[in-house]
C-alpha cells in the first residue's frame, strides 16, 4: 500500500480525523474525543495493522500540549503519525493507549513527568525522574532560576 | 538401558563442555607474553598517547610568544557548556587605530567535555588539543586555566 | 625418609623431665597451638596471594606487583589494612551472633587442620577416626555462615546463609561418600594408616577406575562445600552483592575470608592425603634409581607441592565457569553426585572384596 | 522517584528486596523493587531516574551541532550510532547531500561500534554469571577497536566523530590497516569466547529457557535491537530503512525465535560476525572524496517535523525534531532503546529466580544513561 492508498484508507477510519501526506510519514491529526477508538481501530483494521507503537512524545505547542503517536505495522512496514492535541494547560487530559501498545503506558509516564498531561484509564499514572514537586520541565513557560543557566 | 547410556552421556558431554573452558584459561595461564596490562607510572617516559587524543585544549605559542587567536568569539558561541570565556580588550595597532584584542582565553578544563567544536571553528586555527592526559589537581582552581600566555601577542598576518 | 616422630618424642621426654606430666602437657599444647596459628596464618596469606596471581594470569594480568617483589608482600599490606578498618556497627543487628559467627567459621576450619598429617610423624594428634573427624568439624563452618546471615539484619545475607545452608548440607553427603570409598580400599580412617598404605602407590591408582572417580567427586563436592566458584552461591557477588558477609568489615569479614581460603586448603589437603598419598614420594614400579631420587625430596615438600595442586584445581574452576543456580547445585548433587558416589562405593567394595586392585 | 514504593504484593506473604541503584549486576544506577517468595521472583519493579540529566530539554536551548556531543552520553556504548542519528536527521531535514565517502566511513564506524558494545555485553554478561574471567577478555579485545577510534577520532568511547554535513576529520591513514588487523585477530578470538561461555554445559543451563519473550510481547512493549530479534521481530532499520552504506552491504539479519536469554545472547555473537562481514565488504572500497561538506554555518532547520531511526547496538534510535525554523530544535524526542526494552523485564523474569533474573537483566543489555537521557 502506497501512502496516498493508506491515506484514504485511513480517511475512511474515522470522519473527526484529517489525513494529511507528510514529507516522511502519513499523518493523522484527531481531537482528543476519538484519539482512544481511532488508535484501537489503527491497531486491529485489517489492512492498516499498526501493532509498534515506536515513539510517542509529547510536545509543548506553545497554548496546546499534544502528544505524537509513530506507528508502523509490522506486517505491511507502513508508518503513519497520529496527533492528537489540547488546549487545557491546567488539566490536560488525553485518553492512555497503554492496553493497546503495552509500550505506551511507560512512554506515557514519562510524558506525564515531563509535560504534565494525565492520561485517563492508565494503570500506573507515577512520575519517572523527578520529585512530584518539581513543574514540568518540557513546558515551555517552565522556569527554574537556580538550575537553568541561559548564556547571555 | 537407553536411559542409563543418555545419562552417562550426557554427563560425558558436559565435562568435554567443561574442559573445553579450562582449556581456554589454561593456555593463558601458560602465556605469560600475551598479559596486556600495562605498569603505568612507570612507562610514563615511552607512553605515547595518539595524534589526534583530545586531552585539553591548548593555545600553540611560536618562539617568539605570539598565538593566532585574534579574540573573534567564535569558540566561546560554539562551545555547549561554557568551558570558554574570552575577555578581550583594545589596543591601538601601529596606524593608531582602535582594535579588538584578546585578553585572556579563560578555558575551563572541569566542565570541557571534548567535543572539539572550537578547535574545529576557530577561523584562525589558534586552538588545538593537547596529547597531555594527566589532569587530576588537588584544588578544583587549578582547572580554570588562561591559555593565552602572559605578554603574548597576536601572529603577524592572522587577522 | 626423614621422620620427625624422633624429633617429637625428644621434645615430649625433655618436657617430662623437666616439669611434672600435667604442664609438660600444656606446654606441648601451647607449641602445637602457636605452630598451627602461624601455619594457618603463612598459608593463609600466602593462599590469598596464590589465587590473585593464578587469577590475573588467567586472565592476562600482572596480578599484585607494586608491594613488594612481584607483589608478595600485598596480602600482608591488605591484612594491616583490614586490622585497622573500622568494625562498622549494624543498627538492629543481633550484636552476640553478629559477632560470634566469624570465630566459629574460623575455629571450624582452625580444628580441622589438627588432624592433617604433614609429614611422617607431624601431626598435631592421630586419631583413629581422622576422616570422621575432619568431615565432622569442617562441617561445622555452616553454622557460623548461617548465623552470620542471620544475624545482620540484611535480606541478601539471609538469602546467602540459606543458599549456604542447603549446599553445604547436600554436599556434606556426597564428600563423606568419595571419602568412604576410599577408607574402604584404605581399610582404616586413620589418617597415618591411610598415607602409610600407599607407600606401594597412590590410592588414585591403586583403585583405578572407582579411586578416580571418587576423586572427580571429591574434587567438586569439596569445591562445593567451602563455598567458592563456581559453587559460590552464598556470595555471589552479581546477584547478592557479598552474601553472608555484605555487613562485615575490618577484622571480621578477614576472618571469613582467611577461613574461607583455609577451607580450601584442608580439602586440597584431604585430597591430597587420601587420594594422592599424602606425603609419600612419587614411586614408579621398577625404577629404583628415580624412586631414590624421588625420596630424596623430603616428604613435607611433596604433601606441599600434593595440596598446591588441588588447590590449583580448585583456582582453575573458579575463575572459568560461570556459577550455577540453586536448583542446579542440588540437582547436580542429588541427581548426578549422589548416585554416582553410590554405586561407586558398591564397586569399589566389590574390586576390594574380589582383589582387583593393585 | 520520590513517591513512596509501591509494593504490588502482599507485604506479609512475600519477600521485598531493593536491588540497586548501587547493585554489581544493575549495570548502573538502576534500582529494582524485588518482590520475593523464597528465591523465586514475584514482582519485579524497576525506578529509574537517577541519572536524569534532562538532556531534551537541554537539546531545546542549544544548536544542532552542539546536540551532536550531547548524544555521546544517551547511550555510551554506541556513542557514534547516536551522532549519527541527529546527523542523519539535521541533513535530512537539510537536504544535503552527502558523498559517499562519508557514507562508507559512518558505515564502518558504526558497525565498529556495534561489535565494541557487543563485546562488553559479552564481558559483563559472563560477569553477571559469575565468570569473572569473561570480563577481562572482552574488555581485552575492545580495547583495540578503542584503540582504532581513539587514532581517528580523538575519543575512545565517547568519540564525538560526525558533525552535520560529514565528519570532523578524515580517516587516519592507518585506519584501514588496523582495523584489516583487528577483523583477523578478532574471529581467530571469537571461537574462544564459544569455548569459554557458549558452550558451556552450565551457561547453557542457566540461560537456555529462561525469560521466554514472545513475538506478540517484543512488538507490543516495542522490543528492539538483538532483543526483539532474538524473539523473532525483525526489527533492524539497517535492513528495512537502510541510511548511510547500508544498502550496498549484502548481510543477513540475526534472527531467532526462542526469544529466550541463551537466544539473546546468541543474536549479539551472531551480529558480531555479521558486523565484521559488514566492515570487510566496504573497508578496502572507501571512495575518495571529501571529508565534509560544507554546511550554512549557522544551522536552521526548516520549519517542520523530522523523524530518524538508527539502528544502534541495543535496538533502534529514533531522533523527533520539530523544528520551528530555528537555530535551535523546537522540541527533540529521542526515543531510546533501553527505556523500551527495560520495561518487559517484569514480564519475563516473573517466576524464575533472583539468579535468573540477573542473567535476564544482564541479556538485555541496558545502559542506565540511556533508558534516563
Amino acid at each position: 500500500m502506497d501512502s496516498v492508498q493508506l491515506a484514504e484508507k485511513l480517511r475512511s477510519l474515522n470522519a473527526e480525523a484529517v489525513v494529511t501526506e507528510g514529507k516522511q510519514f502519513v499523518e493523522i491529526q484527531i481531537p482528543p474525543s476519538g484519539l482512544y477508538s481511532l488508535a484501537r481501530q489503527l491497531k486491529e483494521n485489517e489492512d492498516t495493522g499498526f501493532d509498534f507503537l515506536f515513539c510517542l512524545s509529547g510536545v509543548d505547542y506553545g497554548h496546546d500540549l499534544g502528544v505524537v503517536y509513530h506507528l508502523r505495522s509490522t506486517k505491511y512496514g507502513h508508518s503513519v503519525v497520529l496527533k492528537s492535541r489540547t488546549s487545557d494547560r491546567v488539566d490536560p487530559q488525553l485518553d492512555s493507549v497503554a492496553d493497546i501498545w503495552r509500550t505506551a503506558e511507560f512512554h506515557e509516564r514519562e510524558v506525564f513527568d515531563l509535560l504534565g498531561i494525565k492520561f485517563t484509564n492508565h494503570p500506573d499514572l507515577r512520575r519517572f525522574f523527578l520529585p512530584s514537586s518539581a513543574g514540568f520541565p518540557l513546558r515551555k513557560d517552565f522556569v527554574d532560576d537556580i538550575n537553568i543557566v541561559t548564556k547571555k | 538401558m537407553r536411559s542409563i547410556i543418555k545419562y552417562l552421556k550426557e554427563i560425558v558431554m558436559a565435562v568435554w563442555s567443561l574442559l573445553k573452558g579450562m582449556k581456554v584459561t589454561g593456555y593463558y595461564f601458560f602465556q605469560p607474553n600475551k598479559i596486556v596490562t600495562q605498569k603505568y607510572p612507570e612507562n610514563r617516559k615511552n607512553l605515547v598517547m595518539f595524534e589526534r587524543f583530545k586531552g585539553e585544549v591548548i593555545m600553540p605559542h611560536n618562539e617568539k610568544n605570539e598565538h593566532k587567536c585574534t579574540g573573534c568569539g567564535i569558540c566561546e558561541i560554539n562551545c555547549p557548556n561554557g568551558t570558554i570565556e574570552i575577555i578581550s580588550k583594545s589596543i591601538l595597532t601601529e596606524d593608531g587605530k582602535k582594535k579588538r584584542a584578546i585578553d585572556k582565553h579563560i578555558y575551563r578544563l572541569g566542565m570541557c567535555t571534548f567535543c572539539a567544536l572550537c578547535v574545529k571553528t576557530c577561523p584562525s586555527e589558534a586552538l588545538a588539543f593537547s596529547q597531555e592526559f594527566e589532569h587530576a589537581v588537588f584544588n578544583r582552581a587549578l582547572l580554570i586555566k588562561v591559555l593565552n600566555k602572559p605578554g603574548s601577542q597576536l601572529m603577524k598576518g592572522v587577522e | 625418609m626423614f621422620d620427625f616422630a624422633p624429633l617429637t618424642k625428644w621434645i615430649d621426654t625433655v618436657l617430662h623431665n623437666a616439669m611434672s606430666p600435667f604442664w609438660a602437657v600444656v606446654v606441648e599444647m601451647l607449641i602445637v597451638g602457636v605452630l598451627i596459628l602461624l601455619f594457618y596464618a603463612l598459608i593463609g596469606l600466602f593462599l590469598v596471594y596464590a589465587e590473585r596471581k593464578v587469577c590475573a594470569f588467567m586472565q592476562n594480568r600482572l596480578g599484585p606487583n607494586r608491594v613488594g617483589p612481584f607483589g608478595l608482600f600485598q596480602t600482608i599490606a591488605d591484612l594491616v589494612k583490614l586490622l585497622l578498618v573500622e568494625l562498622v556497627p549494624i543498627r538492629n543487628a543481633d550484636k552476640f551472633l553478629f559477632n560470634l559467627a566469624p570465630f566459629i567459621v574460623i575455629t571450624a576450619s582452625f580444628m580441622a587442620i589438627a588432624a592433617i598429617p604433614f609429614a611422617k610423624g607431624l601431626h598435631a594428634i592421630d586419631l583413629n577416626i581422622g576422616i570422621f573427624y575432619v568431615i565432622a568439624v569442617s562441617a561445622m563452618g555452616v553454622i557460623g555462615i548461617l548465623l552470620a546471615g542471620w544475624a545482620s539484619n540484611n535480606k541478601y545475607s539471609l538469602i546467602g546463609a540459606m543458599r549456604s545452608g542447603a549446599q553445604i548440607v547436600s554436599y556434606e553427603l556426597s564428600v563423606g561418600l568419595s571419602l568412604i570409598t576410599m577408607v574402604i580400599l584404605a581399610g582404616s580412617m586413620q589418617l597415618s594408616v591411610i598415607v602409610e598404605g600407599q607407600a606401594t602407590g597412590w590410592f588414585i591408582f591403586k583403585g583405578h577406575i572407582p579411586a578416580f572417580i571418587a576423586f572427580i567427586v571429591f574434587l567438586v563436592a569439596s569445591t562445593a562445600e567451602t563455598n567458592r566458584g563456581p559453587f559460590d552461591l552464598a556470595e555471589a557477588e552479581s546477584e547478592l552483592t557479598a552474601g553472608y558477609h555484605t555487613e562485615y568489615s575490618g577484622i571480621k569479614f578477614a576472618f571469613f575470608f582467611l577461613a574461607e581460603y583455609m577451607n580450601m586448603f584442608i580439602v586440597a589437603s584431604i585430597a591430597a592425603t587420601v587420594f594422592l598419598g599424602g606425603w609419600m614420594p612419587f614411586h614408579v614400579g621398577n625404577w629404583d634409581g628415580f624412586n631414590a631420587v624421588m625420596d630424596f625430596i623430603p616428604p613435607f615438600v611433596w604433601y606441599i607441592v600434593k595440596t598446591f595442586f588441588v588447590v590449583f584445581l580448585m583456582m582453575w574452576f573458579k575463575w572459568t565457569f560461570p556459577r550455577l543456580r540453586i536448583d542446579q547445585l542440588l540437582t547436580l548433587e542429588w541427581k548426578y553426585l549422589l548416585p554416582i558416589n553410590l554405586v561407586n562405593v558398591l564397586i569399589m567394595a566389590f574390586i576390594v572384596l574380589m582383589g582387583w586392585h593393585f | 522517584m520520590e513517591e513512596p514504593v509501591k509494593v504490588a504484593v502482599d507485604e506479609n506473604q512475600e519477600y521485598v528486596i531493593n536491588m540497586g541503584p548501587q547493585h554489581p549486576s544493575t549495570h548502573g544506577v538502576l534500582r529494582l523493587v524485588l518482590a520475593l517468595k523464597g528465591e523465586i521472583v514475584k514482582n519485579v519493579e524497576p525506578h529509574i531516574g537517577y541519572v536524569h540529566r534532562g538532556m531534551e530539554k537541554m537539546c531545546e536551548s542549544i544548536t544542532y551541532p552542539q546536540i551532536i556531543h550531547l548524544t555521546d552520553r544517551m547511550d555510551y556504548l554506541s556513542a557514534h550510532i547516536n551522532n549519527e542519528a541527529v546527523c542523519l536527521a539535521v541533513e535530512k531535514a537539510l537536504e544535503a547531500e552527502i558523498p559517499d565517502r562519508i557514507k562508507v566511513i559512518r558505515t564502518i564506524m558504526s558497525e565498529l561500534t556495534r561489535i565494541q558494545s557487543h563485546q562488553l555485553f559479552w564481558a559483563t554478561f559472563g560477569m553477571d554469571l559469575g565468570g569473572l574471567t569473561c570480563f577481562f577478555y572482552g574488555l581485552r579485545d575492545r580495547e583495540k577497536i578503542l584503540d582504532i577510534f581513539e587514532e581517528t577520532c580523538g575519543g575512545r568511547m565517547i568519540v564525538s566523530y560526525n558533525c552535520p554535513g560529514g565528519l570532523m576529520y578524515d580517516i587516519h591513514p592507518n585506519f584501514q590497516k588496523r582495523v584489516k588487523e583487528f577483523i583477523k585477530y578478532f574471529r581467530k578470538i571469537l571461537p574462544e569466547y564459544d569455548q569459554l561461555l557458549t558452550g558451556n554445559i552450565i551457561f547453557q543451563e542457566r540461560t537456555r529457557g529462561i525469560g521466554r519473550l514472545s513475538l506478540e510481547d517484543a512488538i507490543s512493549y516495542g522490543v528492539t535491537g538483538p532483543t526483539g530479534r532474538a524473539s523473532g521481530f525483525s526489527c533492524d532499520v539497517r535492513k528495512h530503512e537502510p541510511y548511510s552504506a547500508y544498502d550496498r552491504v549484502k548481510f543477513n539479519e540475526v534472527l531467532f525465535s526462542e526469544g529466550d536469554t541463551f537466544h539473546r545472547y546468541l543474536a549479539r555473537m551472531e551480529e558480531m560476525r555479521v558486523s565484521m562481514d559488514i566492515v570487510e565488504q566496504l573497508i578496502d572500497n572507501i571512495p575518495e572524496g571529501p571529508f565534509a561538506v560544507k554546511l550554512k554555518p549557522v544551522i536552521r532547520l526548516p520549519e517542520g517535523e523530522y523523524y530518524q531511526r538508527v539502528e544502534t547496538a541495543r535496538g533502534e534510535l529514533g531522533v523527533f525534531i520539530i523544528s520551528d525554523g530555528n537555530k535551535n530544535p523546537y522540541r527533540i524526542k529521542f526515543r531510546s532503546p533501553c527505556f523500551s526494552n527495560l520495561w518487559v523485564l517484569n514480564l519475563i523474569s516473573r517466576d524464575f529466580k533472583i539468579a535468573d533474573l540477573v542473567a535476564i537483566g544482564g541479556s538485555l543489555d541496558l545502559v542506565i544513561p540511556d533508558i534516563d537521557r
